[in-house]
């Protein structure tokens, strides 16, 4: 895999700005840097308790390196990160990072999209909504 | 065939009872995996995709043939629908 | 304008993690944010010596609220903000954040596209590029 | 008319060689405004949008149409392409 992708299924939090550090010591080149955060948000009716996040870590990392991968053969991009996390997390807690940064923003911002629709559902992780007391299986949107 | 390492996560990890076991199989492939399966408790019928999509990893690799060869597989995955991100 | 634009023409640097700190305070309907930051980037040939931005700082700050009116008008966003630097900027310094907020992820990326191509072209900066010692006035890309 | 502040941004500013200056004018529109300032000197000239685009705001509002009436202003900004982002 390109040195300049980087992916990570974690537990632990990630940080913004050291992220962007990281970034700008790999590429000189990249004008445009695009980030999206995923994080938990609150239900529409309920309270939400908690989030739970479960994975399938060994696949779920092989299946975000493709789809990596596939972006920088796709677009014209100089860094690529993915950073997505399970365990137990709660509201506005963050759950996924990804870092796309290219010279030409269009490049930046549509593999973002291409990334996040495919976590979406070919990359094994699963979100249990706790609220008053009940579980509940998230469905794909 | 020999011992295979099943893993089961998130609804199907529930409906089953446990994350994964350690088992001796005889079929071939998937399909007939999951037909030898329910020899061993109702729980297993989850694996036939009745009620919601069952997705199947094998050593690692998604397979969507259910008549693909599992020879030689030591770790064999069933999900339900993935909602990352 | 609407509590939950905020905009700065300002010098200073501006700050990732305390940015997403002051969206959670926000909102916590969101579950999707993204980040665009523009850097500054070296040039193809010569070295960059540095970067000067030139703001008619009134009018820009006018003309952006102009266009985040109009983006929490047309797409159902929770949150925006937009913070453009002027004054003297070295190699990789960030020149401009925009963060959008939605509940759903694609009105976020198209809100940050739409600011983004208003930015390029409708609000008073000018970019000077200084390199080799010889002054460039940057033409629109 | 009275005094209206002029300001001049990045080319334009280095052309005429000053940030903005205080003057007397008389015209009620941009157009006859340009026009008259070519008497203060041949750097004025760069106004008239021959060699790149000017763009105009009168008390920060941008304008387009160069026969709008700019009777009351007190600020007129004249400035080449914006390269903002």
């Amino acid at each position: 895999m390109d040195n300049k992708i980087i992916v990570r299924v974690q537990e632990p939090d990630f940080d913004l700005n050291l992220e962007m550090e990281a970034l700008k010591l790999k590429t000189k080149k990249a004008g445009a840097v695009v980030f999206f955060v995923g994080k938990v948000r609150d239900l529409e009716d309920d309270k939400l308790q908690y989030l739970e996040i479960e994975s399938f870590e060994e696949l779920a990392k092989r299946q975000i390196e493709e789809i990596c991968d596939n972006a920088a053969n796709t677009w014209d991009l100089e860094y690529i990160l993915v950073k997505h996390r399970f365990g137990r997390l709660k509201l506005n807690d963050n759950i996924v990072l990804v870092i796309t940064s290219s010279k030409h923003r269009e490049n930046a911002y549509e593999a973002s999209r291409h990334i996040m629709e495919y976590l979406k559902s070919n990359v094994p992780f699963w979100k249990k909504e706790v609220a008053n007391n009940t579980e509940n299986w998230v469905e794909n949107s | 065939m020999g011992k295979v390492r099943l893993k089961y996560f998130s609804r199907i990890r529930e409906i089953i009872g446990k994350p994964s076991e350690l088992i001796e199989i005889k079929s071939k492939n998937l399909q007939d995996l999951i037909e030898e399966l329910q020899s061993m408790g109702e729980q297993y019928s989850v694996l036939k995709g009745e009620n919601f999509a069952v997705y199947s990893a094998v050593d690692q690799n998604m397979v969507t043939d259910v008549k693909a060869s599992i020879k030689g597989a030591t770790e064999i995955a069933f999900f339900p629908p993935m909602t990352g991100g």
